[in-house]
C-alpha cells in the first residue's frame, strides 16, 4: 500500500494553510464521526418506517426487546472491532460463545450453589483462554488470522459438541438470580444492554485515548511500519485476540443468562453477523480505521432490521439476504467515501514548496 | 494489493540477499505437494488395513460421490486463491442455483436440459456480481464474498421458501450416481477429471496461468507487464460461479431435492482443502495437484473415521485441526530448519 | 487478457447453442412428460411370521437428524434400552448439524458396515431416499421415526402420534386456554419440515369445526428450530398482532423460546401458549404461570418402539405390510397401519399438576 | 580507523566488530563505525554492501550476531526498535514508514503521545506540538489530516519531524533523498545541519556523491559487508571513494554514443489527465534518447505510465510508429512495441517471489506459447539467452529474483523488456539504487540500444545522467511540459531553472 496517490498534484497551487482555530476537532476524527452519524440516520429511518407501519414497534416492551436482542451482538462486534482494527479477523467468536455458554450451564449443573459472579469470571476466563489459543497459533504460524480462526471455528465447536454430546441444559438447572440477569431491567433498560454499553464505552474510550489503543490502529494501518517504530506487534495482536476471546466469553455467559436453554449449537453462524456488524459500522476490513461506537451501532442496526422484518411481516427468508446486501452496500459506500476523501486530501497535500 | 487482501502481515520475507528464511519456506512448499500426496497414500493404506469395509468398490463410489462438489469447487477456488483473492460465497451460489433449478422445474415448464444450461449461466452471473464488486469497485474479495454468502443464501430461501422440489425425473437422478459400467467408479468422475485437467493445464502450462501467479505475488508488477489483473480476476469469479452452477445441478439431482439449505457450510471445507493442498492464502503459490490430493485426503480421512465409528463431533475437530496444521506446520518446519542451519553455520566459526 | 474473454465467449456461446439444439430437437425432458416412477411402492415381500423370535445380536443403528439435538438424544436412548432388552448391538451415529446430505453419507457408511436395521429421522423426505434404497438393497431394514421419508424408501414409519391426533390436541388445548375465541398464531420450526406442515394443515382443518368458529388463525411464523430466531419471531408476532390471544408452537425448540419470551414480557399470562415441549424445558414456565398446559409424546418411548419395529422387521415377525402385528416390550402390541405406519399413541398433556412426574 | 575528526571529544556512538548473517549469507562482517556528536557522517557502498543491514542494526530491528555497540561510552544492547528509540537513535528509512489511516500528529508521536489525567492522550497538546515541529522545519502540514495522500516529500518531512520530536542524538537517514527534488534536498540538509549544530550526529546514506560531499564531514565505505575506510571528506575525491566501494577503477559515467536518427517511433499528442498532467506533447525518434526531467511530483512518471497504458488519460493520443495505441491497456502497448521499465523495481518491475526465469519471460509469455501451451523449457531457453546477454549474475535461473542484488535485479527487468524486442523503450529512473559498477553498464546498454534504432524515453532525477545520456531534454513542471532543450543547450542551470518553473516558457 502506498501512501501516495498515483499522480497526486502535489504542487497544486493555492492551498490555504489550515485554519488553526477550526482544526481542533481534527480531520481524521471528523471522518469517523461522519460514518457514525450516517449509521444513526439509517437506524432512525428504519425505526421510523417500521413504527409508521406498526406503532407497537415503539412501545416500551418493543424497545426493551430490541435492546435486549442487540446486547450480545454489540459485545461481540466490539470485540471484533479490536481485532479487525489490527488487520486481523476472528471468525471463531461464535464457537467461543457456544462453548462458554455451555460451560456456564455445566458449571451450574455440577456446582448448583455457584454464585453468578463466579460463573461470569469463569466464562470470561475460558473465553480468554480460547482467544489465547487463537493468538498463540497466529503468533507461531505467522499466517493470516482468517485461516487460523476458521480452523478454531471448527475446533472449538467440535469440543463443544463433544462435551455436550447431545445434552441440553435448561433454565431449571440454573439459579434464578443468574437468569434474572438476562431479563432484568434497570429503569426500563435491560441489564444486558447496560453491560453492553459499558463494554462499548470502555473499549471505545480505550481505543481512542490510550497509547496502546492507538498502537492497534497503527498495526492495522501499516504492520511493517508499526514494527519499525518499536510497537510490539506480536504482543499486541496476541492481546487483541485474548480480549476478543474474553468478550466472546462474556457474551457466552450473558447468552446463557438470557436464553436459559443451552445446547452445543448456541451461537452457530454468529461470526458472520458479527463481522457484518463491524463492517457495516465502518470498521475497515483492512484495518487501521473504525471505532467501537460504529461497530456497536452496526450491531444495533442489524438487530433492528431483524426485528423490523418480523414486525413488518416480511418473509423472514429475506432477512439473511438483507444482511448480505447491507454488507455489500456498506463496504461499497466506504470505498466511495474513501475515494472522495482521498481526492479532497490530494488538494491539501501541498505545503508550498 | 495482493498481499493486503487476506489480512495479516505479508509473509516475513527478508529483503536481504539470499534471504535464508524465504528460501527455506520455498524449498519446503515446493515439496508440499509431495508431502500431501504421501500423506494421502499413507492414509489410504492405513485405512485399508485397519478400517473394515474401507477398501471396497462400493465405498469408493460413495467416497467419490461425496467428494464431487468439494472437488469441483476447489478447482476454480485454487485459481482464485493463487491470485490472492478468495470466494467465500461458493456454497451459497450452489444453494441458490439448486433452488432456482427447483423453481424453474416446478413452474416454468422448460425442459430440464435447458434449465441446466440456464442454471450454469445463472451461476456465472452470480460470480460476475462478485467479480464486479471485487474488480470493478476495487473492494476486498473477503468482505464482498462474505456479503454475497449471506445475500445468495438468503435469496435461495426466498426462491423456494417453504418447499423443497423433489420430483425430478428418476432417470436423471439415477444418472448422476451411476457407475461407469463394469467398475465402481461413478460416471461423474469423468467430467471432474476433464475439468481438473483443463484447470491444471491452464494454471501450469499457459500464459494465463503465469499471469495468475504473477498477480498473486504482486499485482502492480503484473499490471506493468501487461497483465489485465482486474479483467482476469473478474473472469475467475465468473468461472467460479459457473462451476457452482454445475455443482448446484449435481447436488440437486444426486439428492433429488432442491432446497434452500443445500450445501450450507461447504465453503469452509473447500477453503480447507485448498489450503491443505499447499496453496498460499497470500496468493502466488500453490499447485493444482496438491489441491486434488488435499481434497482426496480430506475425503479419505472423513470417510475412514466415519466407518471406524468416530463421533461426528470428533470429525469437526479433525477438520479444524487439519486446516490449522496445514498452515502452521510448513512455517514451523521452516523455522526449525532455519535454526538448524544457523547453528550449523555458527559451529565452524566457533571452532 | 483478451484470450480469456474470447475463450469464455466461445464457451458461453457454445453452451447456449447446445442448449437450444437439445431443447429444440426432441423437446427434452420437461415436467409434463417425465413420469415419476421411483420405486415400486412399499415392498412387503415375503410373508410375515408373527411368532418368529427376535434374533439375537441384531446390529441396529440410530441415525437422528443431528447428534446434538437433545430430543434425539432422549429418543435414541430409549432405542438403546430396547436394543439392550433384546440383546442386539446398538449404535448411534449422525451428523453434527442437521443436513440431508451428511445423513446420506452416514447411511452409506452404515450400509457398508452391514447393519441389520437403520432407524433414522429424515432431514429431507426425498434427499436420503436413494441412499436408503441402496442400503435396503444391501440387506438392511429401514425404519423411520419422528420425520418420515417417502413411503417407498422405508419399511416402517414409527409415528409419534397421528397428525390428526396432534392437530386435535393442540387446537383443543389452545381453545381451552383462551376461552374458545380470539386470534391465534402458529410458531413452527423450519418451513419445509414435513411433519410440521402436515400438522399445520390439519390444524387449519380442525379450526373449521363449529366449536372453534370464534378462533381465528392469523399467521404461521417460522423459528427455524433455532432458539434465538424463534424468540425473535415470537416478539414479532406479538407486535404485529396486538389482539393475539394465543400461540401454538408444535416444536420443542419453538415452544421453549416462546415461553421464555413471554415469561419475561408484559404479555406473561395474558397471551396463552401451548405446543409440543419437553417437561424439563417447560417446567419453569408452567410453574411461573406462563404456560397452562402443553403436550408431547415420550421421545424415549418413540425410540424404544422404533427399535422394536426394526427388530421385528429383521427377525421376520413383520414385513411392513398393513395389518402385521408385533410386540414392543413394555409398550405392548402394535399393529402396522396403512403405508407401513406404526403409531405410538396419543400425546400426554402436561400441566402443573402432573409435570413433576416426568423427567425428560 | 584513521582521523578522529571534528573536535576531539569522546565519540558519541561506536560500533565495533559488528557481524550479522542471514542463513548462509554474511551481510556484515566485523564492521566499525564511529560517530561524533555534531558530525554528519556518510555511509557509502555498493548495493548489497551491507548498508541497510547496518541501519537496521542501529534501529534495533536486527540483533547483531557478534560485536558491540557503545553509546556515550556505555555498552548498548538493543532488544528492539523501542530500545533504539529510547537510546535516542532515530532512523529515517529509504521508504517512509507512516500509518496512512492515522493523523500526521499521531504518526509523529506514536507511542509517545502527550498524556493528561488517567494516562489519556492529550490530542490538543499533541497537535500543538506537531504544529510547532513543522514550524521549526519551516513547512506547513495540517497535523490533524490523515497521512494517506501525502506526497513522498511530505512523508519524509513527517519522518524528520518524528526524529526531531524525540530529540534524537543519532539520526540515521537511509537514502532519504532518493525521492526528493533539489529544493527539497536542500531543505532536508538545512535541517540536518541544524541538528548537527545542536550536538546530534547524523549518519547519511546515499548514492549521490555530490550530496555526500556537500553535507558530510566524514565518509565510511563498506564493501561486501566489510569495513573499508573512514576518512574526512576534505581529504577525499569522488574517484577515491568509488575505488573504495568497488575495489577497482571505473569510468564514472558512460556518455551516449552518437547514433543515426531514424523515423519518429513514439508520438505523444496533447495528453492530459485531470489534476495530474496537462497537454503533454512530444515525440521520440529511433536512435534517440530523450530525457524527461523535472522535480519529483512534476508528473514525469505519471506521463510514462499513461503512455504505456497503466494509467488512463482523459484526452490526447499516443502513436507508435504512426499507429494509435489504445488507452489504458498495457497489453496492447506491448503488442505495439512499447516497453516500460518502471521506477519502483520491487513493486512494479519484478515479482520478487518468482524465479529469475519466470520474471525474465513474463512479458513474453504469450509469444513463447505453442498451441496455447507454455512449457518451462521454452521459458528457460529464452531466459538463459537474455540473462547471458545482459550478464545477469544469478546462482541459478530458478532462484527467486529477490535473492539477486539490486543491479542484477534491474538487469532482469531490462532483460524482460528487451526480450519483447521493443521499438520504444521507456525507462524510469534507470539507475536508481544500483551501484556504480552496474550503473555504467546500464548506460552502455542504453546507448547500444539507441544505436540499434530503439527510441528511448528516459526519466531521471540525476542530472549528470540526464546530461550524459540524453540527445534532448524535456523538462516538466507542475504537470506541464515547460521546456525542450537540445543536448547542446542543456546544462544543470537551464534544466533546474525550467524545472522549478522560474520564468520559463517552452
Amino acid at each position: 500500500m502506498s501512501l501516495t496517490d498515483a499522480g497526486a498534484p502535489e504542487r497544486a497551487a493555492g492551498n490555504a494553510p489550515p485554519d488553526p482555530d477550526r482544526q481542533r476537532r481534527g480531520l481524521t476524527e471528523r471522518l469517523l464521526a461522519v460514518r457514525e452519524l450516517s449509521l444513526l440516520i439509517a437506524l432512525g429511518l428504519l425505526v421510523g418506517v417500521t413504527a409508521l407501519r406498526n406503532d407497537r414497534f415503539l412501545s416500551g416492551q418493543s424497545i426493551k426487546d430490541l435492546l435486549l436482542g442487540c446486547a450480545i451482538l454489540v459485545i461481540l462486534a466490539v470485540g471484533q472491532t479490536l481485532v479487525i482494527v489490527t488487520r486481523n479477523v476472528d471468525l471463531s467468536v461464535g464457537s467461543i460463545l457456544g462453548l462458554v455458554a455451555f460451560a456456564t450451564g455445566s458449571l451450574f449443573l455440577s456446582a448448583p450453589g455457584t454464585p453468578w459472579p463466579v460463573a461470569l469470571v469463569v466464562g470470561v476466563a475460558l473465553g480468554a483462554l480460547c482467544g489465547a489459543v487463537n493468538g498463540g497459533l497466529i503468533a507461531v504460524a505467522r499466517v493470516p488470522a482468517l485461516v487460523i480462526t476458521l480452523g478454531t471455528l471448527y475446533a472449538f465447536r467440535g469440543v463443544d459438541y463433544y462435551w455436550a454430546s447431545g445434552r441440553q441444559i435448561n433454565a431449571a438447572d440454573m439459579p434464578p438470580s443468574f437468569l434474572r440477569l438476562g431479563n432484568q431491567t434497570v429503569l426500563g433498560v435491560p441489564v444486558l444492554f447496560l453491560v453492553a454499553l459499558v463494554v462499548v464505552a470502555a473499549v471505545g474510550f480505550y481505543l481512542r485515548s490510550y497509547r496502546s489503543g492507538r498502537e492497534l490502529y497503527a498495526i492495522g494501518s501499516e504492520p511493517a511500519a508499526a514494527r519499525l517504530s518499536g510497537i510490539r506487534v506480536g504482543r499486541r495482536v496476541f492481546a487483541v485476540f485474548v480480549a476478543s476471546g474474553a468478550l466472546a466469553g462474556l457474551a457466552g455467559v450473558l447468552y446463557a443468562a438470557r436464553f436459559g436453554t443451552l445446547d452445543a449449537a448456541a451461537g452457530t453462524g454468529l461470526e458472520l453477523q458479527v463481522v457484518a456488524a463491524a463492517v457495516v459500522g465502518g470498521v475497515a476490513i483492512f484495518g487501521g480505521s473504525g471505532s467501537a461506537y460504529g461497530a456497536a451501532l452496526g450491531a444495533v442496526l442489524l438487530t433492528t432490521i431483524g426485528s423490523s422484518l418480523a414486525v413488518l411481516r416480511i418473509d423472514p427468508f429475506w432477512q439473511q439476504a438483507v444482511v448480505g446486501a447491507l454488507i455489500l452496500a456498506a463496504i461499497g459506500l466506504d470505498r466511495l467515501l474513501a475515494l472522495r476523501v482521498a481526492a479532497r486530501l490530494r488538494g491539501r497535500s501541498a505545503h508550498g514548496a | 494489493m495482493a498481499h493486503d487482501s487476506l489480512y495479516a502481515a505479508p509473509p516475513t520475507a527478508e529483503a536481504e540477499p539470499g534471504g535464508g528464511r524465504l528460501a527455506s519456506v520455498r524449498g519446503l512448499l515446493g515439496s508440499w505437494d509431495a508431502v500431501i500426496v504421501a500423506a494421502l497414500v499413507v492414509a489410504v493404506l492405513v485405512a485399508s488395513l485397519t478400517v473394515e469395509n474401507f477398501a471396497t468398490g462400493r465405498n469408493a463410489q460413495f467416497l467419490l460421490l461425496d467428494l464431487m462438489p468439494l472437488a469441483l469447487i476447489a478447482l476454480p477456488m485454487t485459481l482464485i486463491v493463487i491470485t490472492g483473492e478468495i470466494d467465500l460465497s461458493v456454497a451459497s451460489m450452489v444453494g441458490l442455483c439448486s433452488t432456482l433449478m427447483g423453481q424453474l422445474w416446478l413452474s416454468s415448464g422448460l425442459s430440464l436440459e435447458l434449465i441446466c444450461v440456464l442454471v450454469v449461466l445463472l451461476g456465472a452471473v452470480l460470480g460476475a456480481v462478485n467479480g464486479l464488486f471485487v474488480t470493478g469497485f476495487g473492494l476486498p474479495s473477503l468482505a464482498v464474498t462474505i456479503g454475497t454468502l449471506a445475500l445468495y443464501r438468503g435469496l435461495s430461501f426466498v426462491v423456494l421458501g417453504d418447499q423443497a422440489v423433489a420430483d425430478f425425473p428418476a432417470d436423471w437422478t439415477a444418472a448422476v450416481v451411476r457407475n461407469i459400467p463394469g467398475t465402481s467408479v461413478p460416471v461423474m468422475v469423468v467430467p471432474l477429471l476433464v475439468l481438473a485437467v483443463i484447470f491444471g493445464v491452464v494454471l501450469h502450462a499457459t500464459a494465463a496461468g503465469r499471469a495468475l501467479y504473477a498477480m498473486g505475488n504482486n499485482d502492480q508488477a503484473a499490471t506493468f507487464t501487461g497483465v489485465s489483473v482486474a479483467r482476469t480476476k473478474f473472469w475467475l469469479f465468473v468461472v467460479s460461479g459457473a462451476v457452482c452452477g454445475l455443482v448446484g445441478i449435481f447436488w440437486t439431482l444426486r439428492y433429488a431435492s432442491a432446497r434452500g439449505d443445500n450445501a450450507t457450510g461447504l465453503e469452509l471445507t473447500v477453503v480447507t482443502a485448498v489450503l491443505l493442498g499447499g496453496v498460499s492464502i497470500f496468493g502466488g503459490r500453490g499447485a493444482l495437484l496438491g489441491v486434488v490430493a488435499g481434497v482426496l485426503l480430506l475425503g479419505v480421512l472423513r470417510n475412514a473415521l466415519q466407518l471406524a465409528d468416530v463421533d461426528a463431533n470428533a470429525l469437526t475437530i479433525v477438520t479444524g485441526s487439519l486446516l490449522i496444521a496445514s498452515v502452521v506446520l510448513p512455517n514451523a518446519v521452516a523455522d526449525i530448519r532455519a535454526r538448524l542451519h544457523r547453528r550449523r553455520q555458527r559451529q565452524p566459526v566457533a571452532s | 487478457m483478451s484470450a480469456y474473454r474470447r475463450g469464455l465467449r466461445v464457451g458461453v456461446t457454445s453452451l447456449a447453442l447446445a442448449a437450444l439444439l437439445l431443447s429444440a430437437a426432441c423437446g427434452g425432458t420437461t415436467r409434463d412428460n417425465s413420469t415419476d416412477d421411483a420405486g415400486a411402492g412399499n415392498q412387503a415381500s415375503g410373508t410375515a411370521n408373527p411368532d418368529a423370535a427376535i434374533k439375537a445380536g441384531l446390529k441396529i443403528a440410530f441415525l437422528p437428524k443431528a447428534l446434538n439435538n437433545p430430543y434425539f438424544t432422549v429418543s435414541d436412548n430409549g432405542g438403546k434400552d430396547a436394543v439392550t432388552e433384546f440383546k442386539g448391538e446398538f449404535k448411534e451415529v449422525g451428523p453434527s448439524e442437521a443436513s440431508a446430505s451428511s445423513q446420506v453419507s452416514y447411511i452409506n457408511t452404515l450400509s457398508q458396515q452391514g447393519m441389520d436395521v437403520i432407524i433414522t429421522s429424515a432431514n429431507d423426505p426425498n434427499a436420503i431416499c436413494g441412499a436408503l434404497n441402496q442400503a435396503k438393497a444391501a440387506g438392511a431394514k429401514i425404519v423411520t421415526f419422528d420425520s418420515d421419508t417417502k413411503p417407498e424408501c422405508r419399511q416402517i414409519f414409527v409415528n409419534q402420534v397421528t397428525a390428526e391426533g396432534i392437530a386435535e390436541n393442540q387446537v383443543k388445548l389452545i381453545s381451552q386456554q383462551i376461552g374458545g375465541e380470539g386470534e391465534i398464531a402458529i410458531l413452527s420450526a423450519t418451513a419445509n419440515a414435513t411433519n410440521q406442515n402436515a400438522w399445520i394443515a390439519l390444524m387449519k382443518t380442525e379450526l373449521t369445526k363449529p366449536e372453534y368458529s370464534k378462533i381465528k388463525l392469523v399467521t404461521v411464523a417460522y423459528g427455524n428450530d433455532d432458539d434465538q430466531k424463534s424468540f425473535q419471531e415470537t416478539q414479532g408476532l406479538l407486535q404485529s398482532y396486538p389482539n393475539l390471544k394465543g400461540i401454538i408452537s408444535p416444536t420443542t425448540v419453538g415452544v421453549a423460546a416462546a415461553a421464555r419470551y413471554l415469561s419475561g414480557s408484559q404479555y406473561k399470562g395474558k397471551v396463552k401458549l401451548t405446543g409440543l415441549g419437553t417437561p424439563n424445558q417447560m417446567r419453569q414456565y408452567v410453574k411461573d404461570g406462563t404456560v397452562d398446559a402443553f403436550a408431547l409424546w415420550s421421545p424415549a418411548d418413540l425410540g424404544y418402539l422404533a427399535a422394536y419395529a426394526g427388530a421385528a422387521l429383521a427377525s421376520g415377525q413383520i414385513t411392513g405390510a398393513e395389518g402385521d402385528t408385533f410386540k414392543a416390550g413394555k409398550l405392548g402390541e402394535f399393529t402396522v397401519g396403512k403405508d407401513g405406519v406404526v403409531i405410538l399413541g396419543p400425546p400426554t398433556v402436561f400441566d402443573k399438576n402432573n409435570i413433576d412426574q416426568f423427567q425428560f | 580507523m584513521t582521523a578522529d575528526a571534528p573536535g576531539t571529544q569522546a565519540p558519541l556512538l561506536v560500533l565495533d566488530g559488528v557481524t550479522k548473517s542471514f542463513g548462509a549469507v554474511a551481510a556484515l562482517r566485523g564492521v566499525h563505525l564511529t560517530l561524533h556528536s555534531g558530525e554528519a557522517h556518510a555511509l557509502v557502498g555498493e548495493n548489497g554492501a551491507g548498508k541497510s543491514t547496518l541501519v537496521k542494526v542501529l534501529a534495533g530491528a536486527h540483533a547483531p550476531d557478534s560485536g558491540s555497540l557503545t553509546l556515550d561510552g556505555q555498552p548498548l544492547r538493543l532488544g528492539g526498535p523501542a530500545d533504539a528509540r529510547a537510546a535516542g537513535i532515530a532512523v529515517i528509512y529509504q521508504e517512509p514508514t507512516l500509518f496512512p489511516d492515522l493523523s500526521v500528529a499521531e504518526n509523529i508521536f506514536m507511542g509517545r503521545q502527550p498524556l493528561r489525567g488517567l494516562r489519556r492522550i492529550d490530542t490538543a497538546a499533541m497537535n500543538r506540538d506537531a504544529e510547532r515541529l513543522f514550524q521549526r522545519l519551516g513547512v506547513r502540514i495540517d497535523p490533524t489530516r490523515p497521512a494517506r495522500g501525502l506526497s513522498i516529500a511530505d512523508q519524509q518531512l513527517v519522518e524528520i519531524a518524528k526524529a526531531i520530536s524525540f530529540d534524537a542524538r543519532v539520526l540515521v537517514m537511509d537514502e532519504p533523498t532518493a525521492a526528493l527534488s533539489g529544493v527539497e534536498v536542500e531543505r532536508l540538509f538545512a535541517v540536518a545541519r541544524s541538528l548537527c549544530e545542536g550536538g546530534a550526529a547524523v549518519l547519511f546514506i546515499s548514492h549521490r556523491f555530490n550530496e555526500v560531499f556537500d553535507l558530510c564531514h566524514r565518509v565510511t565505505v563498506l564493501r561486501d559487508g566489510a569495513w573499508v575506510s573512514s576518512d574526512d571528506t576534505a581529504d577525499l575525491t569522488v574517484d577515491e571513494v568509488v575505488r573504495g566501494m568497488v575495489g577497482r577503477d571505473v569510468s564514472s559515467l558512460y556518455p551516449k554514443q552518437d547514433a543515426e536518427l531514424r523515423d519518429t517511433l513514439l508520438d505523444v499528442r496533447r495528453l492530459s489527465r485531470a489534476g495530474v498532467f496537462t497537454d503533454v506533447s512530444f515525440s521520440v525518434r529511433g536512435g534517440e534518447i530523450v530525457a524527461l526531467a523535472g522535480l519529483v511530483g512534476a508528473g514525469r512518471s505519471e506521463v510514462a505510465r499513461a503512455v504505456f497504458g497503466v494509467d488512463r488519460y482523459d484526452a490526447g493520443e499516443v502513436l507508435v510508429a504512426g499507429r494509435a495505441v489504445p488507452a489504458g491497456n498495457p497489453g496492447r502497448a506491448i503488442a505495439a512495441g512499447m516497453a516500460l521499465v518502471p521506477e519502483d523495481r520491487r513493486q512494479q518491475g519484478l515479482i520478487m517471489e518468482l524465479s529469475v526465469e519466470r520474471n525474465a519471460t513474463l512479458a513474453r509469455r504469450r509469444a513463447l506459447s505453442r498451441l496455447g501451451l507454455l512449457l518451462g523449457a521454452a521459458e528457460r531457453a529464452e531466459a538463459r539467452q537474455w540473462t547471458r546477454r545482459l550478464q545477469v549474475k544469478a546462482s541459478r535461473l530458478g532462484a527467486p529474483v529477490a535473492t539477486l542484488s539490486g543491479g542484477n535485479q534491474q538487469k532482469v527487468v531490462l532483460a524482460k523488456w528487451l526480450a519483447t524486442e521493443p521499438r520504444v523503450l521507456i525507462i524510469d529512473e534507470p539507475t536508481r539504487g544500483i551501484d556504480v559498477g552496474t550503473k555504467s553498464e546500464v548506460h552502455r546498454l542504453l546507448s547500444e540500444l539507441a544505436g540499434q534504432g530503439l527510441a528511448i524515453l528516459m526519466i531521471s532525477s540525476e542530472l549528470p545522467e540526464v546530461l550524459g545520456m540524453a540527445d534532448r531534454v524535456l523538462v516538466m513542471h507542475e504537470g506541464r511540459l515547460v521546456r525542450e532543450l537540445p543536448r547542446a543547450e542543456a546544462d544543470e542551470t537551464s534544466i533546474m531553472f525550467a524545472a522549478t518553473g522560474q520564468g520559463a516558457t517552452a
